[in-house]
């Protein structure tokens, strides 16, 4: 099955039920994937993602964690160059700062330092992002910190469908992935097939057409941006909204296809502004489609701060739909 | 056991049962939707912090868990604060910024909560190297869970400490669970204690629920460290009055212990102290009662009070 | 003394002595300040920057430490916390992978999560780059991971007189400071004055003055843009160099007038391309000064691939001198 | 001690001796310019990497450190390729972009040497929980330096293996110094194997340098990993025959320790046991002739060898 096949059945489904069943599917496909991570047994992690695994693959394949992310990282890392497909949870991003050298020095330069003798297919699973009076330390969006390493893949679903699809692959791909969640979106539905599908790492989605201005988002600010593109619409601006889904690779094509047409670009994003992602695409399409901009590439992105406790402050230090609309109008009459 | 004045063993229960009554107050808050985040409530574990801290001096430093809420209060934070900063407000210790993870208190030593598990522990380190650079003869308490003594941070801690032999006490509060882990499934050695024995460190393992061992085990190992002797380890072992976050019922906690540890609770074991010590029961009804009240305006105080405005923080955070 | 003094007294120092005055003025200056890392004391580190500290201020204040860099930057920080001024070595940036727990998460965050009560003055001192065929895991240049991150310094000296002055100050900065070297800058010289000097963090310097390009390059490519620079000069393209010196705070205001008079930009950057801060800086000067560009912003950064060790390939992965004068020719040609 | 064969034991000291010479053939050629880069031998510690790997079995998993050529040439690495990486060859273990810090043969489960001190022993433990999740039975061994023993990753390795009963040998080569570091200054305890036993580890110290104590160690500990009850640590005291790096004198090595080490060397101790075994001393001339022979040959192909082109590599990088 691939993605433009739309005639199939489908159910709507939770993004966190459409990870479990991508890790199930994977697990019954292939007796080396398994999953290791901090209460994901018994418990079924933190946020559900892998409950039921552990009655249907046993202890040996759903393996619970004591709290050493540097640790068990490295585990998984020694366990897929050794010929099996870990799915390794970091509970939070922020954790991950514990396990970078084994994801950065570590699984992303094997393939490299080795001549191409060895390989490191495993998935580092995490989420990140505000929401929910979390603080500093269990609020941050760090994608950059991946992206900007040569020898892993990055990828950011932010539906239900883009994340079983990009799961399945992820775990088939023979690199390291790392696969980024979002807090907020785990219990968001959407339409999911009843058969089998997987999604190629590297293809964006346009997931809204529009002609007046492109809107590129990523995870947590997919449904935000979507939202400001109904009320642009309705104010008369036909804005596009595309979803890279894996960072790395980036669907360079789509995005600037899109710009192409457009001639106006927004970048939404929910890390900082400063040094993210966007900043990236951003210098990209400046030097791929200079001549196609009507008006600058305006970068939306976080506040230059870390994560305040309190709700109402932390609501300030991220994109919001208003914001997106206003920054939105400014780029189009701009140009 | 030494023989203690009543003033001394009041203040210890006094203590103890402030932190009980905090956490049941916040649980309350929680409920109602006054707070919300992470709360790991620390009772339960309350003769730990009280044993411990009651054991050092004001200008010491501690360094607290994701569980701190009873660090801070034994380290003699002021409850208005406190709930303040548990509802986000402005008085709260660290204006409603950083919340209960974060709890703070550094004009008093307090180097605060912290959100990553064993992150705490080379801080305290770090304190104790500082203290002895400057040539004072500061402690440093340094807590920690069970499920953060298999964590590098802390390892290479206690080892740095030793090597610089270094005045930090380092406190594991062995509650014997990791969320929903048994120990048992986290480390091929549960006495905790013996991991500082690895390292050069002299090292004890007592039980955390009486308040009393714990403040003896603590002087004794505080005094030596202000003579040079240090570091200690003291594996205290306690456990859980409940799940391990306010949402969480903790139904996989086996239900022997929690009878175990029902009857075996410190505010019993503490109350039990004074009244060996000759305390009547009406006495004790008034110091519990002193102490309702002082948390009743607290809660008042925190509920009442304001948050930050937007304008201040966007004038708190310029220059990021 | 302010840096546009010039008639100073001055003497040819390397940048690994000009650093070790400024750790020696700063310590004599400060009993709170000290040092700590591997094999300083003694040994004086591997790159000879803290040699002669041991005899001047003895064990207490010179610390040599244990294979343990996440507990020994953690004591750096608690340290600071509780009033000291540790400058805390990490050998290769590429360790500081094990560190970021205790950077990211404890040192960059405190100050906002206390509400301001806390500060951390400390200053991380590290170095990367490509070099001398030390192969993946020794050769990285890592600043992205350090600027995306709200409530760092960082800083980057490409020369002797820089290194000095900016040193004095990030020692005496009340927030962490990352203060990044480069393997193969130690032993440059340049001249510095006799007399005590601090650089302010935040200023920009512009190296070489020019009006048909401007070259934004910090640390190792510093130098190769000016050889660049000389050899575009010599082909009638007369370049401006500018030098950050700092990325965070990042003077805007130097870049953007360079950029305004010259509309030509060209930014170099030695890490790999894919998100580096190069295109954090590209996305600046396309919002802000759009209207003044000629010619879209260039950037020349390293392959997207880890380092190998072979040295013939080595040179291969990043910008050299004929890179960036070809690069800037078609810069100045496109506009 | 049980009585070996003549073979075994010439197998052990021509192991041995391959790595001393390959050691100081590849330091003439970085004098010579012929290697760049880092450069760490392992002379004076040939005993520990011989005695383990000739334990264990074709099949099983290494890891090892940034001193690492001695593990690779111990687990049957070719001489040709070894010296071809040294030199940034095409034919190369890894192709010369791997170089001494990263060489590694995943096809024969040499997992390789490691850039990063500490950070091939949780790699180590992944192999080992691999295996165990396929039910073959396999056994790893992972080498760490008394330096890397004080790091996290090391320690938490540590204590996941025993945590999760893996088949993992933990061998802390403790030569004593970390650069120029002693160990008294970087740790409280410096009997290193101690750590273990606070983990749960079964753990001893032993002769480093004594490669038929470190054999039948190691062996003792792979046959009871193979039934299950692993994991194990072995503490080998050894000391480096020079500084840390090629380029280091070494001078802080106190003078009656070089001594000692001198006399106490791997391979006189080696020879011994083949002469107390009845070999002959033309026969072991004989037997150290075929080696040199053999590394001659190695570093000739290594000098001819072609390194990769940039057109090669930059074939070899598409797709990042
Ligand atoms: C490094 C890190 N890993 C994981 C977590 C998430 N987490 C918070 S508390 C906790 C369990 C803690 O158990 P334990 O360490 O025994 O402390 P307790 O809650 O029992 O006091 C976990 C896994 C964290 N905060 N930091
Ligand atoms: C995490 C890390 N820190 C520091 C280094 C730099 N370094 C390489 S070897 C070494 C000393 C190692 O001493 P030891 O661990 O005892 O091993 P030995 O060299 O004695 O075999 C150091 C500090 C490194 N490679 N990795
Ligand atoms: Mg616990
Ligand atoms: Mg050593």
């Amino acid at each position: 099955m691939n993605e433009s096949n739309t005639a199939v059945a489908t159910r709507e489904i939770m993004y966190r039920e459409a990870l479990n069943e991508a890790l199930k599917e994977e697990m019954r496909r292939n007796p080396n994937v398994f999953v290791m991570g901090e209460g994901i047994a018994e418990r079924g992690g933190s946020y559900k993602v892998t409950v039921d695994l552990l009655e249907e693959f046993g202890h040996k394949r759903v393996i619970d964690t004591p709290i050493s992310e540097n640790g068990f990282t490295g585990t998984g890392v020694g366990a897929a160059l050794t010929g099996m497909r870990p799915v390794v949870e970091i509970l939070f991003i922020d954790f991950s700062l514990l396990v970078l050298d084994q994801i950065i020095n570590q699984a992303a330069k094997f393939k490299f330092m080795s001549g191409g003798t060895a390989r490191v297919p495993m998935v580092l699973r995490t989420q990140g992002g505000v929401g929910n009076g979390l603080a500093a330390q269990h609020s941050q969006s760090l994608e950059m910190l991946f992206y900007h390493i040569p020898g892993l893949r990055v990828v950011m679903p932010s539906d239900a469908y883009d994340a079983k699809g990009l799961l399945k692959s992820a775990i088939r791909c023979d690199d390291p992935v790392i696969f980024l969640e979002h807090k907020l979106l785990y219990m968001n539905k959407t339409d999911v097939p009843e058969e089998e599908y997987t999604i190629p790492l590297g293809q964006a989605k346009v997931k809204k057409e529009g002609k007046d201005l492109t809107i590129i988002a990523w995870s947590g600010m997919v449904p935000k941006a979507l939202e400001a593109a109904h009320i642009l619409a309705s104010q008369g601006i036909d804005a596009e909204v595309v979803d890279p889904r894996t960072l790395v690779p980036l669907d360079k094509e789509t995005i600037l296809n899109s710009v192409r047409k457009t001639e106006h670009v927004l970048i939404v994003q929910e890390a900082v502004r400063r040094g993210g992602v966007a900043s990236d695409i951003s210098s990209i399409i400046q030097e791929q489609a200079f001549d196609y901009l009507d008006a600058p590439v305006k970068i939306l992105g976080g506040l230059n701060i870390p994560c305040p406790f309190n709700l109402n402050l932390e609501e300030l230090i991220i994109p919001q739909v208003d914001d997106i609309v206003k920054a939105a109008k400014e780029v189009v009459y701009k140009g | 056991m030494k023989k203690y004045s009543i003033d001394f063993l009041s203040s210890l229960y006094t203590t103890m049962y402030k932190i009980r009554n905090f956490e049941e107050q916040g649980i309350k808050l929680y409920r109602q939707g006054h707070i919300r985040g992470y709360f790991h409530p620390y009772w339960g574990e309350e003769a730990i912090a009280t044993g411990v801290c009651s054991a050092m001096n004001p200008d010491d430093y501690i360094t607290s868990t994701h569980r701190g809420h009873g660090h801070c209060l034994a380290w003699g934070a002021d409850l208005n604060r406190m709930f303040a900063e548990l509802l986000g407000k402005k008085a709260g210790y660290c204006k409603g910024l950083g919340g209960s993870m974060h709890i703070a208190d550094y004009s008093k030593g307090n180097l605060g909560a912290n959100g990553i598990v064993g992150s705490g522990t080379p801080i305290a380190v770090g304190a104790a190297l500082g203290a002895s650079i400057r040539g004072e003869k500061k402690v440093v308490a340094t807590f920690v869970s069970d499920g953060g003594s298999n964590i590098g941070s802390f390892l290479e801690g206690l080892n740095l400490a030793a090597a610089w032999k270094l005045p930090v006490i380092f406190v594991i509060e062995n509650n014997q669970y990791a969320v929903s882990t048994p120990i048992e499934d986290s480390t091929g050695e549960t006495q905790l204690y013996k991991r500082g024995i690895g390292f050069g460190v002299e090292s004890v393992r007592i039980d955390g629920n009486d308040v009393l061992q714990v403040y003896e085990t603590a002087k004794a190992f505080v005094d030596r460290c202000r003579k040079g002797e240090g570091p200690f380890l003291i594996e205290a072992v306690t456990f859980r009055k409940s799940g391990h976050h306010v949402n969480d019922p903790g139904l996989y906690l086996p239900k022997e212990k929690v009878e175990y540890y029902e009857k075996h609770d410190p505010l019993k074991i503490g109350a039990e102290y004074l009244r060996n010590a000759g305390l009547s029961d009406e006495q004790l009804a008034e110091l519990q009662d002193k102490v309702m009240k002082e948390i009743k305006v607290a809660v008042d105080f925190a509920v009442k009070g304001e948050e930050m405005s937007k304008e201040e923080f966007l004038n708190f955070v310029e220059g990021y």
